[in-house]
């Protein structure tokens, strides 16, 4: 029998899409019964409380958490985000229930023993639900009370050899595409990159000495799969400089439709019947910068005008392939609307080479110029983003020590407010009015 | 209920601390074929709607089935997961960005075993546990936030407008007959933690009413500077009131003209919650992309202001979201991309074919930059 | 002999674009010569003056025009910009030198009697030096001094039934292309229209009772000839609302590169050869809404998708004609980059009929809403796109009684900071904290 | 030199005036042709650089022979174009609306001696009086402004820069071998009087230094909060300021690192001047437009930041024009702006084929606005 009645919420056990009541009312059973006898750390009704809080707010179209408290493990900035309910009378369960974000490994592949070993920690010390993942991409652990926070932590770090998460004003978890691993796009290592990166900055993923968050995404590719773009203070995307790679015979393999050459590599296979495909219109026609010809059979790419938009090879995988001299783009300053309105990233750095030997040096010297700058002049609860367009594209380029180019904006500046400084300007900004006045009188 | 110690001494909580070890080495989670091929993938072909092969240089393939699943999810089902995982991958599983699994096998044959097995698995409910899907020109999982399960300034629910679009939205997760992929995401508050702001449609949790003022409490509760300056209009004010029972207390006023319900506020001030009823609901976004491909990136629009809670089916909010599906599937062009399908047909069409009202609500008057949205141009549609 | 050397501007008699330089020599030995014994009324040296201040600008390179003083005639506030030069005493022909701005005729056609009283008239009591025209289209009289201004208006308006144009915070001088005058692609009459408004608004444009100053300008289509979607405060652009008329006899002569047919009406007969006129590439191709189809030898147009761009018919005017349901497209609020940057005009009313024998009257009561909340809350130097910009697009279409329709945006809004007004949110704002405290505890 | 009056009173200003008659009804004004067949016109062919005819429904043609000028102009030039006009076209004769002079005459005979007699009008130093050109995809004349002729706060010359200018482009004055129209505009100031900031080139007087103090005299001659709140970036404050004499003024100081030299303070206040031999030059901007023809009516961008003044021909200046036309000449399309070239392009490679040099100051910093101009996507040529 379920502690609450929930005639809201199993609604939602219906339709085929996996349903998270279900799970949930699963668990509350299973918990209820605790076959394999646990020493439950949580109130034993900690999924019926959930499920019985969730009802309500079903109910009034509200949510019934209240501010988390600021609560955490020794030392550590983040990781814990703290959580109580409005009605802890009423569900006792969930009177504190904070989570704890796991970072996660690099592009989210898990041996079992680990999951398994990771399901039993939450068991026996939260409340068995989770998030698989946070947006930001740490492994979600959904409720415990403040008690057990160290000795998840302790467990965590002892016997599992795996650390917290970010949360508060430090670097957040930094979080990849699979890249190489399994992505013939890839331009460059993203799980080894996120991984060094990760522990290079601990100390500034667990002790704040930011003025906000600060968030890396590392894409292998343009196609951007874990959205860097769209969400990260700094956004890693593999590129390359050189040519795209033809293979001639694979191309007209597409143009004839052979079968095993379909189109986006089978990526519309679906119910829908698009007819054979038609390389002139779906892919000349298409680049966006019309930098492509087949003429005889051959297919010729002006790479020169290429920008690696990704569009043609995406849709003949077996005949394009991306160059060898890869390496990726930095852009910088994504973020969410709060407050100035969202942000996309900026490009900074057009190409830099990815070089695990020197510790990828050429990396870590701009992301440590833009924090240092960042530390130094951005206010409290102020994004890079913000602080770029407060202080200007100019002053990232300085502190960065990077020069202007063309690359850097999508068209020039259409007004002509342009500030000088002095030492460019001969004669500097102090004149004398008399002797202007000599010349022009009043 | 006994407290059961891990052997951390909060009185020396120094003592055998570990700290700063970061994550797992992804090498140590590498299923063999993908440690062996790393970096040396020659191309890869979708099979089936949710079915991947990744052929290797070497000639190595492997094989991916990814199936959908609520990213809310108790150990119950990652422990069916892993069941699943060991039975048929040699113990190894990944998760993708958008909370997807995907199960992989190294050689064709074990792939319809595999597959059976996980479409064959349901709820009690009736619903899928892993639907295979989400590939290619359709529709994949839904990237989302907390909602009411366990955030406090959400305008709605995550998990459930989550199910309830899916559930309309399931035959092109299970299909690619798309013009192309179309990205749906879910944020229950304008934080926007699920980063909606650059999706094909985006539904966001919304606020509607200034926030309240628990004078009383504010001053002790909150510092009154943080709240002031939260405000990205600047609509807060320090304030003395005078209280019911007489008594004058610090705390701040809101000049509700200028308020755009950001909440904000109330992120530095539990003495402002903004949660209402009837104020609170959904806007819908549309036209957002992430890729590079054709077209640059872009941001997602408001095409519908306002959608009441319904809960708990939000009928309205997915019946738009159907027409939009429906009416892009039916007029974009092979490749494109929904926000590039209606700057083609032009957003006065989108409208008209998407059967959705234009309201002023939806002519941006934020900041000056608004009016590079305003038609500087004497070409448009009737 | 020239009274002031001027080897820098003699410079530019040379090359063969006209040389002001040389017509000023020329109007300088003319004005000392008065071979018609003219009593000047300006200094008999204005023009050598003029050259020679002219001359020290460029050896300084600065101008030595100090700021005008408030000269004028009695009673309008504009028609007059004072000008002293800032080394009267070198320069004494030029120590005052006041342009008047006299009001253009529609289309600015002239007849040779008007134009030459007038250079009488100017000779008489000016510098004999214009502007054919200046930027807002009037006929500048450049350089007189004070004195002369009320006899030149009374001149003006005595003898040539001519009055002034405007300057200062008042209606501009309307200004239009030449329209159905001399255009086949004028989708009303601009000339009549221009002169209809311009003695309609006689009091606006003399007396100032505006924040600052406003521009009408009107072009017979969207081919902006008078650039009035640049350059002024409302912009009055023909436009259709039914089909293009299509000619298919006509269609097919461009096809078959028929000479009297030449593609853009010879726009392109210049030394450089494009080779054959290309329906599909230059038309179909170029159409920016891809809404033409040519089939069997006959044009198809898919009117409701056609965003009227006129590229069509500028290629091929023989064979298509703009609609004959036309009418105006009224954007508002451009202007020049000070102070908050450039602004283009943005559609407010996308159709309006142009009726003359109502007076104009859907378009005089937009003009009306406008100017009445512009003059109610503008503030003192603020242009209508400002005062837009400020108070949001919302605003004008509430004062203008106008509907918000996908029209007026090129897209909607990006960010969700969308402002409610108490009315339209069902409850309103008032709520009472303390009852939601009973289901929300601290 | 003795005043003649007209019968004006000073005394009594309303005796016998005048006022609010407007301009001259226009119908005096259309040559017969005109009047006759105005609204119905069938179409039009350009003959030959200059050269139209318009083809009336009636079958009447009229004929037009577009010619350039410098708009500053003489009334002795002015007579000798009433001259032309009485000779060859009854009387009538019009302005374009970028100050060229059109001949029209209503039958084809007429034409060549009109071109003749046109033609073969010059100036003393060699230069045409009465260059026949500036039609379809060639360079007509320049809008400009008043510069170093008329105006207090130019930092260029107008009339120079311009015959400057048109004398390099004079050929495709004469010419129609562009892929589309090229318009070039002038303003000297940042008032843009020629509203150039939509010109497919457009050359900018430009200031560098922030403005001089005549504090002594600053009180006297202006009201100093008119000055302070020109300024669009809050730059100038009130001051009292000690002079050398030891008194103590009401002035205003400005801070020089905010200051933009807009001139607008100057505007509002001439004891407070800019202009400065080297600080003073020309900012070129490029790609705006101003049709809706197939593009969107669009901005100029800054292309190059500065460029000293170069009296009297700036070679520099004139230059750069010139590679940005031959550039554009070569690489762009049939009926392909400009802008919408560099947009095809990239900005990148505008820069590149062009031969000008990407400086800081080119990259947008002016309001919040300045980010949508940076290169938010990964899409980009080395
Ligand atoms: C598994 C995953 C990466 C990961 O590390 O987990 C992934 C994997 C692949 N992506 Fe992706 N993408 C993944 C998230 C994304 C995202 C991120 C997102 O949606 O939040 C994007 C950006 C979306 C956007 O633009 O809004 C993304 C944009 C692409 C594109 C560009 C498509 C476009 O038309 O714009 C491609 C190219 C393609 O599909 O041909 C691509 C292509 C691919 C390929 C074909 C790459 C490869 O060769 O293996 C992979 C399978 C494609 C498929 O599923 O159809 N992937 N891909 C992610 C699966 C998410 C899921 O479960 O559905
Ligand atoms: C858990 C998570 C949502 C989820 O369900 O997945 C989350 C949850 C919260 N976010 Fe977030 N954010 C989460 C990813 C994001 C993202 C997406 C991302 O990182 O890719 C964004 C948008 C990208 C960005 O950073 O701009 C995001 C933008 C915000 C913001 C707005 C920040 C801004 O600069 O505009 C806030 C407000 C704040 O920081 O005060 C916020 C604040 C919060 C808080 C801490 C609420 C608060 O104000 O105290 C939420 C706690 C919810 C809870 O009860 O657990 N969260 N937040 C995500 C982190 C999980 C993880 O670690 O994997
Ligand atoms: C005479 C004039 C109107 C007037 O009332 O004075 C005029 C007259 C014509 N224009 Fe224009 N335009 C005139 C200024 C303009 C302007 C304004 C400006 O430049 O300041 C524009 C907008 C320019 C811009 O976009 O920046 C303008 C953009 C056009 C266009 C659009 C061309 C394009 O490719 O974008 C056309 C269509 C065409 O050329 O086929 C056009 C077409 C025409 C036609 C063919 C119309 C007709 O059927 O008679 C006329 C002759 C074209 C020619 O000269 O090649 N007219 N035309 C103006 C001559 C100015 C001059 O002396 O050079
Ligand atoms: C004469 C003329 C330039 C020319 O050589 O053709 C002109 C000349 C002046 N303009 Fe202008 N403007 C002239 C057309 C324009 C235009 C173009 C247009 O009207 O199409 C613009 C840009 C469009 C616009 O209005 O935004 C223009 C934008 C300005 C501005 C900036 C206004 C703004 O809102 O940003 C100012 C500054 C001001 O008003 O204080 C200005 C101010 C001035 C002043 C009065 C200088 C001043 O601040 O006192 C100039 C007097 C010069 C002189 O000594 O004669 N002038 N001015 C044009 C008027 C001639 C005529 O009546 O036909
Ligand atoms: S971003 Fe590129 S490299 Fe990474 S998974 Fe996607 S397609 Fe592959
Ligand atoms: S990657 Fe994009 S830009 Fe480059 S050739 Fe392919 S489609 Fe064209
Ligand atoms: S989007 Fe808002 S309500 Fe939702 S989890 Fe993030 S902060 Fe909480
Ligand atoms: S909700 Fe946002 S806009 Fe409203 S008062 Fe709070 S911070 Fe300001
Ligand atoms: S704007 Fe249109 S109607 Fe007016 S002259 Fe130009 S082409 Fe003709
Ligand atoms: S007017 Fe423009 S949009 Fe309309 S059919 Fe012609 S080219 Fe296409
Ligand atoms: S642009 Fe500036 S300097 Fe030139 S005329 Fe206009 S106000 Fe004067
Ligand atoms: S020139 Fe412009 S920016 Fe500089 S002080 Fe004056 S008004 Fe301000």
């Amino acid at each position: 029998m379920a502690k609450h009645e929930t005639p809201l919420l199993d609604q939602l056990e219906t339709g085929p899409w996996p349903s998270f009541v279900s799970d949930l009312k699963f668990q509350a059973e299973k918990r209820a019964k605790n076959e394999e006898g646990i020493e439950f750390q949580m109130p034993v009704d900690v999924v019926e409380d959930l499920l019985g809080i969730l009802e309500l707010s079903f109910k009034h179209g509200r949510t019934h958490w209240k501010h988390g408290g600021i609560v955490g493990v020794f030392g550590y900035g983040g990781g814990v985000i703290g959580r109580y309910c409005d009605q802890p009378k009423n569900f006792p369960g969930v009177e504190a229930f904070h989570t704890m974000r796991v970072n996660q490994p690099a592009g989210k592949y898990y041996k079992t023993d680990y999951l398994k070993t990771l399901c039993d920690l939450w068991d026996f010390r939260g409340s068995g639900i989770t998030n698989m993942h946070g947006s930001t991409g740490d492994i979600i652990l959904l409720g415990t009370t403040t008690k057990q926070l160290e000795e998840i932590f302790w467990t965590l770090t002892h016997d599992m050899n795996q650390d917290l998460g970010g949360s508060g004003s430090n670097l957040r978890t930094p979080s990849d595409c699979l890249g190489q691993s399994r992505c013939e796009y890839a331009c460059y290592d993203t799980n080894a990159l996120v991984y060094f990166l990760t522990n290079e900055y601990q100390d500034e993923l667990h002790r704040p000495a930011f003025p906000y968050k600060f968030k890396f995404k590392l894409d292998g590719c343009p196609n951007c799969c874990v959205a860097s773009i769209a969400r990260s203070d700094m956004s890693f995307i593999g590129t390359w400089k050189d040519d795209i790679r033809i293979d001639q015979d694979a191309v007209n393999k597409y143009v004839e439709n052979d079968p095993a050459y379909p189109a986006n590599a089978g990526a519309y296979k679906g119910s829908k019947d698009w007819g054979p495909f038609d390389l002139e219109k779906e892919v000349l026609g298409l680049c966006p910068t019309k930098c492509m010809k087949f003429e005889n059979k051959k297919m010729f790419i002006d790479n020169a005008n290429c920008t690696r938009c990704m569009h043609c090879i995406n849709v003949m995988p077996r005949a394009l392939k991306i160059g060898k001299e890869t390496g990726l783009s930095i852009l910088v300053g994504a973020k969410a609307p709060i407050l100035d309105g969202a942000q996309m990233g900026s490009l900074l750095v057009p190409f830099l080479p990815v070089n695990p030997d020197n510790d990828y040096e050429e990396i870590t010297e701009v992301i440590e110029n833009i924090w240092d700058w960042w530390m130094e002049e951005g206010k409290n609860r102020e994004r890079l983003g913000e602080l770029i367009m407060r202080q200007g594209f100019q002053k990232l380029l300085e502190v960065t020590g990077i020069d202007p180019m063309p690359q850097h904006v999508s068209y020039p500046r259409t007004n002509p407010y342009i500030f000088w400084k002095e030492d460019e300007v001969p004669g500097g900004w102090e004149r004398d009015v008399d002797e202007y006045r000599k010349h022009h009188q009043r | 209920m006994a407290f059961i110690s891990t052997g951390y001494n909060p009185e020396k909580p120094m003592e055998n601390r570990i700290t700063d070890i970061g994550p797992r080495d992804y090498n140590e989670f590498y299923p063999p074929v993908i440690a062996k091929n790393k970096g040396k993938w020659s191309h890869h072909e979708i099979l089936a709607p949710g079915v991947l092969v990744h052929v290797a240089d070497s000639g190595d393939e492997v094989y991916t089935v990814r199936v959908g699943g609520a990213r809310l999810m108790s150990t119950s089902l990652i422990n069916e997961i892993c069941d699943i995982a060991d039975k048929h991958c040699d113990g190894y599983v990944r998760f993708t960005t958008r909370n997807n699994v995907e199960f992989m096998v190294d050689a064709k044959d074990k792939l319809e075993p595999l597959k059976n097995d996980l479409a064959s698995r349901k709820f009690a409910g009736g619903s899928f546990k892993f639907p295979i899907g989400g590939t290619g020109a359709g529709i994949t999982n839904i990237i989302h936030t907390q909602g009411w399960i366990h955030c406090h300034t959400p305008a709605t629910d995550a998990s459930g407008t989550v199910k309830a679009a899916m559930d309309v939205l399931f035959s092109d997760f299970q299909d690619m007959r798309l013009p192309a992929q179309l990205r749906v995401s879910m944020a229950c508050c304008l934080n926007m933690c699920g980063a909606v702001h650059c999706s094909d449609i985006a539904i966001l949790g919304y606020h509607r009413k200034p926030p309240m003022l628990d004078h009383e409490y504010l001053d002790k509760v909150c510092e009154i500077p943080l709240a002031v300056s939260a405000c990205p209009t600047a609509a807060i004010k320090p304030a003395k009131i005078k209280l019911d029972n007489g008594k004058e207390v610090k705390s701040v006023d809101v000049k509700n003209e200028r308020c755009m319900y950001c909440g904000n506020c109330y992120t530095m001030c539990p003495s402002m919650p903004l949660a209402d009823t009837e104020g609170d609901g959904i806007v819908l976004m549309a036209g957002g992309k992430v890729s590079n491909r054709i077209s640059d990136p872009k941001f997602s629009k408001v095409v519908v202001a306002f959608l009441p809670n319904e809960m708990p089916r939000w009928p309205s909010m997915t019946d738009a979201i159907q027409r939009m599906v429906e009416a892009y599937a039916k007029g974009a062009n092979k490749y494109e991309r929904l926000g590039d399908w209606a700057e083609r047909i032009g957003w006065e069409k989108f409208f008209e074919v998407c059967e959705l009202d234009f309201t002023h609500h939806l002519i941006d008057d934020f900041r000056q930059q608004a009016y590079m949205s305003w038609r500087q141009s004497a070409q448009f549609k009737f």
